[in-house]
């Protein structure tokens, strides 16, 4: 029951604000329909952890430990992020960036968005995770152009053509799962169900498995935003409304890795485990490197953190490479703080470059003086993406990098050397953003930074004291994953 | 004993977290806060002194990571630097209490729960028995003391000092963390007993050394990576940059002993000689680099760099020592290590707090406008005094009696039999020799410009420092004091620590002898009785002031100072403190990146000003600096904008992996 | 019994310090055959200066009237530690040579602290001075001390007299080179001529005058018989580490004539040899004397290693 | 009968369908392009129906008659209207030229030949030998979407390797369950509005379809 709530309610919202957008209680509403989600998910995970894993929708829709850990996650952010979206929307509004019809286009496809993900999560069937995949792009491509200046176009263009291309590969590697399952599991509908694969996984077909890991690699790894294939991210996280960008960063790229996971547990029964692992340790070792040298010549501060986020993602996939327990563990940890103090800081961002005016961060000074709130928020925020210890992301970057010295010691350098340089970058911008004579002014709304502290408290405790629950929580994903 | 300093360490934090409570225009910070957080100090100095003498005794707390709890460990090396930090931390919180008293209400807040932070933070950095707290805590402190220099952000020059501290305290816990990597030596288990357990190969071994050299040597402010000590330590404010300079540097020492003598356990020569060679030039650069400053509180911070140089002389000889099998003479090493590491802290501490006086009652930073400041603040005259002449290393007071053992340490040379260590060895006492006199000149010239003669800027009136920084003063130069002439029961105190790091301790009968002398092999060898020294020259003192009444007469007229037929003596004319730094820049003019700026002939107002560059920035700094934006820059070319680019490049990818598949 | 002893040398060195001074000028004298003041002067001198009113320069600090006591103090206690008559005194283990250097340091930054107290540049100019020989004697007579240990074993005086004079007299060259560099450490520490001119007063060249050039009467005269103190404790340590004969062991009554006669010999001939030395050399350049203690260090070093690699 | 001779259909159909591809990489006016997406939707569909009646499954019946009236009926009648009204110049430039792109066109076939065959032995269904076709085509619409300079044809690049996928799933399996086949299909008639939608903006912001001009989010 819960599960058709989780899923029925954003849907819900979606088709709601799509007639009512454009009210004054639009934001409201929104902000209403992603608490009822999130209480949803959480009844949902109060179950799963009671009873275990469970099927629903004759085994359309399937919840274990590790997505339903992930719904819980994507309900908290996605509502927090609407609260912070109401007044940051006004103030565009009142900025004249945005008119009513937009916003209205923008609340319906924000609750399209989170129904999108909460989908691909849930879905047990590979083909409808696609689908879900694809229907997440297109709802936020129209978000990304939301304020029709060049650059967010150009950026929408590039976001759309790069992920549906990107999206295709993964459908063509799906197919070859489905053809590769179809011999063991015979025609018909369960064939593509993640259940089912997942008993069978052991006899399936191991070249043909392999090809379609190679597709759904590239495929879902446009999505993560793994190096080669990353170029679209910085472009539409920056352009887009701060929220949507948050969302983005947060949320999406969290659920594009959810789908890599996925295919390598499957892809792991095959073959032996270092095949998929070196693949995935590759990417992210080559994200983390060169994502951190990217970080130093931006201009722009939603670009730099975008970049961020394909070096975090790149962690991420590495430690899921590394696979063995405490890797896994650390790679969950690691989304879940990420995706909290990574939404945090687009928060005090958004807030920031509408109090400057601007988001080149040459023009963003003295944040502390004029509203100490956002200011503190952006200079703990930051220090908490950079790994700085009493933060949550260190003790996953501390798990990461303990393991790899434990297994593959030679990568621990370029790890370490890259997380240097993008302290290095990233703080030496956003110092001076912080402190010093201010150049921002008072804003109409009052900016809404509860949420920004909530995030960041929890990412501390989680650097101090993992709770009993949540610990052997992670253990069953991890263990799941393998 | 673990749960006494545990509990002092949450108690400083509760103390801080109090701070922010803005009752009262904050008066609960204003008034109660920092005498109780030098309370608490006091607690932790005694419970480690008692801790000192004890076994270790280990503790687990539920928190940290789910399969790699905190663990907590007191053992006599833990619980000497606790008697470090809760000594010194006393003095200076009772120092901070007058400083701050004045701060606005909101500031004073925040300054209040960083402060203690920071204290808990290098008390749990001693406490911590496993890689993941030691690193929690180790960049706690970096980031709350951090916060505390940028306390006024607004000056350009401190930012870009406070990012330079942050940056290579970071690159240093990195090379740390790689450090514990490496000592895990493979299972998988990160607390302090499983490194201590694994046994390394010898290349491990020196990886290990190397990376937790240049760790902590990059937060105490060794040579190449010392560049963020002279800007962040005068940035900050005088109680801060005291407890920093005085305290947090001997965490670093604290870290290296640590994992050098207990976790990686067989020490060997090698690395003695490459801490001697740094700590050496560590010490040179330091001092003479600090008789070319004209900022105060640079000065002091130099200072602290070239006293660094001396506590790893006293190290790379023990080192030295242990590896060629010579454990007594090791020991004696570390004693003389660790010992300047708390004279330091205390004198260095005192320095800093007489900075902060002056600063906060006349604004002055500048030597060049201070002049005849002890007139008008006696007390804190004579408290600098104290501290110049503990840190010039002269005999009654303590500065001479760590730099006395290391002499004695150098002068065990004889026992090596490898030639060119034996003979090298004697060398590096001389470059400590000739630092100490360097160290003498420097703060002839500070005491003498600053408090002696006539006051060279706008007199201005500046009033003594308030009761309780006089009390700050005072408890650190009674320390300065009660270490100079009781030295002998530190040194049994420090040989325990010795004792239960190496399991080797002094000879018997330098143990044996009473409180009086200091003996540190044998009786017959060297002995120095520092309470002597000063009994004998008082008596000689009041005997001739009584002679000379007595037979002549005590007589005195004030006149106008020698002018040499000159008429009106201006206070220009007195040495400023360039004028007292120009033999030095004559006699080691090289070493200098001298900018001099002479006034032109028809020049209106003339101005002589000279620039004294590091030149560590031309050759470490700045071309890192380079290399990271030139690979940026060529990995900038991967995101060019067009489109059809980014997709060759996600086809090419897709094609690579299928060839490589296939 | 040794306490006696032992006040009986401190008074000994302090009473007969000038007398010494005395002598060197008029060795000094007759060397540049001029008429020679009589031995007795620099008492003459002192006992002036105590009568006369101190008269203090307006702007000094308390530091300016403590400095000659504690100046006189030290070399009172220097003279008391170094075994000039006796080994093994009361005093003796309080402190080893490298404390006494310490001591000296002690003494010169004091007088250099009183000399900036004046407010006038001649005590900066003679601080600053004094302050840069104080930093290159430093290491050279450290090393040339060094060498001394590292034949007998031990920094203690005692233990040093002790092994030397039982030795059957055999050639040091070790002992030699840190000789020599000991003799020019001595002349730059006690402002004598190839570093320094005592008598001159001429503000380019003076060292050590400078400093005290704002003292009077009994401050002056404190200072000025520290100062020849200071010169005999030199005399008696150099005594102590190269030319230990004659030195009373264990403080034992009846070889003590035959030490007052050594001492007073001893003390005579390097009377004569300092003014012999003066009279030869001129005064150098102030710059100059960076090379003149380097070249000493390099002496002290070289006799450190030759102890080491021939064992002599 | 119906066995060999609908496999024998079937790749006829299969050969069709690469050599339309073909034809678009070398195609130089946009209104060809789209008759020639239209003619591959159609060989698309055919095969389909083939194969729904070879093996009887009748969902594939459904997903012909939808492939029909998608790719065949309404993208292409909708792209004419957005062409109409955008007045878009009829030829497109390309970023190198035609022969250079046909061989790299031929290569990345024999590349996706050698890849399948190892595939194609396992597969028992009746038309395992296409799956190297089907990739070809893709691989091929993949490159169409890189070499051209143009919004309109580098969306029906992506049109196109849509439709190589399909034929994928079709012959490599029999076709997909039918809830995910719909889910596919409304995927990318959405995705056709939102690029009408673009094109009108794009023409709006920089009054030309061309790509060129949307090069100014880099590093600089």
């Amino acid at each position: 029951m819960e599960i058709a709530l989780v899923l029925g309610m954003p849907l819900a919202g979606a088709l709601v604000l799509a007639l009512f957008g454009h009210r004054r209680w639009a934001p409201e509403a929104s902000a209403f329909m992603s608490l009822g989600t999130l209480v949803a998910a959480a009844l949902l995970t109060a179950r799963v952890i009671a009873d275990g894993p469970m099927t629903a929708l004759n085994e359309q829709v399937f919840v274990d430990p590790f997505n339903v850990f992930l719904v819980a996650l994507t309900a908290f952010v996605a509502f927090t992020t609407a609260l912070f979206s109401r007044p940051y929307m006004r103030t565009e509004e009142h900025h004249k960036r945005v008119n009513s019809a937009r916003l209205r286009l923008y609340h319906s496809m924000y609750q399209l968005f989170s129904f999108m993900m909460l989908l691909t999560l849930l879905s047990n069937n590979v083909g409808m995770l696609w689908v879900a995949m694809e229907g997440a792009t297109l709802s936020t491509v129209l978000l990304v152009s939301l304020y029709r200046t060049p650059a967010s176009l150009e950026a929408a263009w590039k976001y759309f053509i790069l992920c549906s291309v990107g999206i295709a590969q993964a459908l063509f590697g799906t197919i070859l799962l489905y053809f590769a399952a179809e011999k063991v599991l015979g025609p018909g509908g369960n064939a593509l169900l993640w259940t089912h694969l997942h008993e069978v996984r052991g006899e399936l077909e191991p070249t043909v498995l392999s090809l379609a890991f190679v597709f759904l690699l590239v495929g879902y790894g446009t999505k993560v935003g793994l190096v080669p294939l990353h170029n679209w991210l910085p472009d539409a996280h920056a352009e887009g409304p701060t929220p949507i960008s948050a969302v983005l960063s947060g949320l999406l790229l969290n659920v594009a890795l959810y789908a890599v996971v996925r295919s390598k547990v499957l892809v792991d029964g095959a073959l032996e485990r270092n095949f998929s692992g070196g693949l995935m340790m590759g990417f992210g070792l080559l994200s983390v490197v060169v994502a951190a040298f990217f970080l130093s010549r931006q201009k722009d501060i939603k670009r730099m953190f975008a970049y961020s986020s394909i070096e975090h993602m790149g962690i991420m996939t590495f430690a899921f490479g590394m696979g063995g327990p405490v890797a896994a563990f650390a790679g969950l940890l690691h989304m879940t703080v990420h995706s909290l103090t990574k939404s945090a800081i687009f928060f005090t961002v958004g807030h920031a470059s509408q109090a400057c005016g601007t988001q080149d961060m040459a023009s963003i000074r003295g944040l502390i003086q004029q509203s100490p709130a956002i200011g503190w928020g952006l200079a703990l925020g930051t220090l908490a993406i950079l790994g700085m210890p009493p933060f949550g992301v260190f003790t996953s970057e501390f798990m990461v990098l303990t393991t790899a010295m434990h297994e593959h010691w030679w990568a621990t350098p370029f790890l370490l050397v890259s997380l240097g340089v993008a302290f290095a970058a990233i703080f030496g911008k956003v110092q001076p953003m912080v402190f010093g004579e201010t150049t921002a002014q008072r804003q109409t709304h009052p900016p809404a930074l509860v949420p920004v502290f909530v995030h960041l408290a929890i990412v501390l405790l989680l650097g101090l004291y993992i709770p009993p629950y949540l610990v052997d929580w992670y253990r069953q994903a991890a263990a799941f994953i393998g | 004993m673990l749960t006494a300093s545990l509990l002092a360490a949450l108690a400083w934090l509760a103390i801080g977290l109090a701070g922010l409570i803005p009752a009262g225009n904050s008066a609960l910070a204003r008034r109660v806060l920092f005498p109780l957080g030098a309370a608490v100090g006091l607690v932790l100095a005694a419970v480690g002194a008692q801790a000192a003498w004890l076994p270790p005794a280990t503790m687990v707390l539920p928190l940290g990571l789910p399969d790699l709890p905190f663990h907590l460990r007191i053992d006599p090396l833990a619980g000497f630097f606790l008697l470090l930090l809760g000594g010194v931390g006393a003095g200076i919180s009772v120092y901070g209490h007058g400083y701050w008293r004045s701060e606005t209400a909101g500031r004073l807040g925040l300054i209040c729960l960083q402060y203690h932070v920071f204290l808990a933070a290098m008390a749990f950095v001693i406490l911590a028995d496993d890689a993941y707290l030691f690193m929690v805590a180790w960049e706690t402190m970096a980031l709350a003391s951090y916060f505390l220099v940028t306390t006024d952000h607004r000056v350009p020059a401190i930012r870009s000092a406070g990012f330079l501290y942050l940056l290579i305290a970071h690159i240093g816990a990195i090379a740390i963390l790689l450090c514990f990597g490496v000592l895990h030596g493979g299972h998988g288990d990160y607390s302090f007993a499983a490194l201590r357990a694994a046994e390394l190969t010898p290349f491990w071994a020196n990886v290990a050394f190397v990376l937790a050299f240049i760790g902590f040597g990059a937060k105490a402010g060794m040579i190449p990576l010392h560049a963020w000590l002279p800007e962040a330590h005068p940035a900050a404010p005088s109680p801060v940059s005291a407890l920093m300079s005085g305290v947090m540097i001997k965490t670093a020492i604290y870290g290296m002993v640590r994992v050098i003598y207990d976790l990686i356990g067989a020490v060997r020569w090698e690395w003695g000689v490459v801490v001697l060679l740094i700590g050496a030039g560590t010490t040179l650069f330091g001092v003479l680099f600090a008789l070319m400053q004209h900022d105060l509180k640079r000065l002091l911070a130099y200072h602290s760099v070239e006293n660094i140089g001396i506590i790893l002389l006293g190290l790379g000889m023990s080192m030295v020592f242990f590896g060629f099998g010579h454990p007594a003479a090791g020991a004696l090493g570390l004693i003389a290590a660790l010992y300047h590491t708390l004279n330091h802290a205390v004198f260095k501490g005192l320095l800093f707090l007489g900075a902060g006086s002056i600063l906060h009652s006349t604004g002055l930073r500048d030597l060049n406008h201070m002049g005849g400041l002890a007139r008008t603040m006696p007390a804190t005259a004579f408290h600098f005094l104290v501290g110049a002449l503990a840190i010039s290393a002269l005999p009654p007071l303590n500065g001479f009696v760590s730099e006395w053992l290391t002499f004695q340490t150098a002068l065990q040379a004889p026992l090596l039999e490898n030639g060119i260590v034996r003979s090298l060895l004697p060398l590096f006492a001389a470059t400590l020799a000739l630092a100490g006199a360097l160290t003498a000149m420097c703060f002839v010239k500070v005491y003498g410009v600053a408090f002696l003669g006539q006051p060279r800027g706008k007199a201005e009136i500046s009033h003594d420092a308030g009761l309780s920084e006089r009390l700050g003063l005072a408890w650190l130069s009674a320390g300065c004091l009660v270490l100079g002439l009781f030295p002998a029961a530190m040194l049994h105190m420090l040989n325990q620590v010795g004792a239960s790091l190496t399991g080797h301790g002094l000879s018997a009968d330098a143990l044996e002898s009473n409180w009086l002398w200091l003996v540190p092999t044998q009786p017959a060898q060297a002995s120095y009785s520092p309470l002597i020294f000063l009994v004998v020259v008082l008596v000689v003192v009041l005997v001739t002031i009584r002679l000379v009444r007595f037979f002549y007469h005590g007589r005195v007229r004030r006149a106008d100072p020698w002018d040499c037929g000159f008429p009106e003596q201006t206070s220009r004319m007195q040495d400023t403190a360039d004028a007292f730094g120009q033999p030095i820049g004559l006699v080691f003019g090289p070493l200098y990146q001298m900018k001099r700026h002479l006034p032109a002939p028809e020049d209106g107002a003339p101005k002589y000003s000279i620039k004294v560059e590091d030149r560590h920035w031309g050759w470490v700094y700045l071309p890192v600096a380079r290399l990271a934006e030139f690979v940026s820059e060529k990995v900038g070319l991967l995101q060019r904008g067009r489109i059809s680019i980014y997709l060759l490049y996600s086809f090419l990818t897709l094609i690579a992996l299928l060839v490589f598949v296939r | 019994m040794n306490v006696a002893l032992q006040l009986l040398q401190s008074l000994l060195v302090v009473l007969a310090a000038p007398l010494v001074l005395g002598w060197v000028n008029i060795c000094r004298a007759w060397l540049q055959n001029r008429s020679a003041p009589s031995v007795w002067l620099p008492y003459y001198t002192l006992a002036k200066l105590f009568h006369k009113d101190a008269v203090i320069a307006n702007t000094t600090s308390p530091i300016f009237r403590i400095t000659p006591y504690v100046l006189f103090g030290c070399m009172a206690l220097a003279a008391g530690i170094v075994p000039v008559l006796a080994t093994d005194l009361p005093f003796a283990p309080a402190a080893d040579i490298i404390a006494l250097v310490g001591l000296f340091a002690t003494a010169r930054v004091f007088a250099a602290l009183a000399a900036m107290d004046t407010g006038t540049s001649f005590g900066g100019l003679g601080a600053r001075r004094e302050m840069m020989v104080g930093f290159l004697a430093e290491p050279a007579i450290l090393m040339t001390l060094f060498t001394a240990a590292f034949i007998s074993g031990s920094t203690q005086l005692t233990t040093i007299v002790e092994t030397l004079a039982h030795r059957e007299f055999a050639i040091y060259p070790s002992l030699a080179f840190a000789g020599v560099a000991f003799l020019m450490v001595l002349l730059a520490e006690n402002a004598r001529v190839p570093v320094d001119n005592p008598t001159t007063h001429l503000e380019l060249t003076m060292l050590h005058e400078a400093q005290i050039l704002e003292y009077s009467a009994r401050h002056l005269a404190l200072v000025e018989w520290a100062t020849a103190i200071k010169l005999v404790a030199y005399m008696t340590i150099g005594f102590a580490l190269f030319v230990p004969w004659g030195i009373a062991e264990g403080g034992d009554w009846h070889a003590l004539p035959l030490a007052l006669a050594a001492l007073a010999v001893k003390l005579a001939a390097a009377g004569a040899g300092l003014a012999l030395i003066e009279t030869l050399l001129a005064k150098m350049r102030i710059f100059m004397v960076t090379e003149f203690l380097s070249t000493a260090f390099l002496l002290a070093v070289l006799g450190m290693l030759i102890h080491f690699l021939v064992r002599a | 009968m119906a066995g060999s001779f609908s496999s024998q259909l079937v790749n006829l159909l299969a050969a069709l369908l690469l050599l339309l591809a073909f034809a678009m990489l070398a195609q130089r006016r946009v209104l060809s392009l789209i008759h020639l997406f239209a003619w591959q939707g159609a060989a698309l569909a055919a095969s389909t129906a083939v194969v729904a009646y070879a093996t009887g499954q009748t969902h594939l019946y459904f997903s012909a008659a939808l492939t029909v009236v998608l790719k065949v009926v309404l993208i292409p009648w909708v792209l004419h209207r957005l062409i109409d009204r955008l007045n878009v110049r009829w030829d497109i430039e390309t970023l190198i030229n035609i022969p250079t792109t046909m061989l790299a066109g031929i290569g990345l076939a024999i590349f996706a030949f050698a890849l399948a065959t190892p595939i194609s032995q396992m597969a028992s269904t009746l038309t395992r030998s296409t799956l190297g076709i089907a990739l070809a085509s893709v691989l091929l619409s993949f490159l169409m979407m890189i070499v051209r300079r143009k919004a309109v044809p580098q969306v029906i690049g992506f049109l196109a390797m849509e439709n190589g996928l399909f034929f994928a799933a079709t012959s490599a399996t029999y076709g997909m369950p039918l809830v995910v086949e719909l889910g596919v299909a409304l995927d990318v008639l959405v995705g056709t509005f939102i690029f009408g939608i673009f094109f009108f903006h794009i023409r709006e912001q920089f009054d030309s379809l061309d790509i060129q001009h949307m090069e100014k989010l880099k590093e600089d």
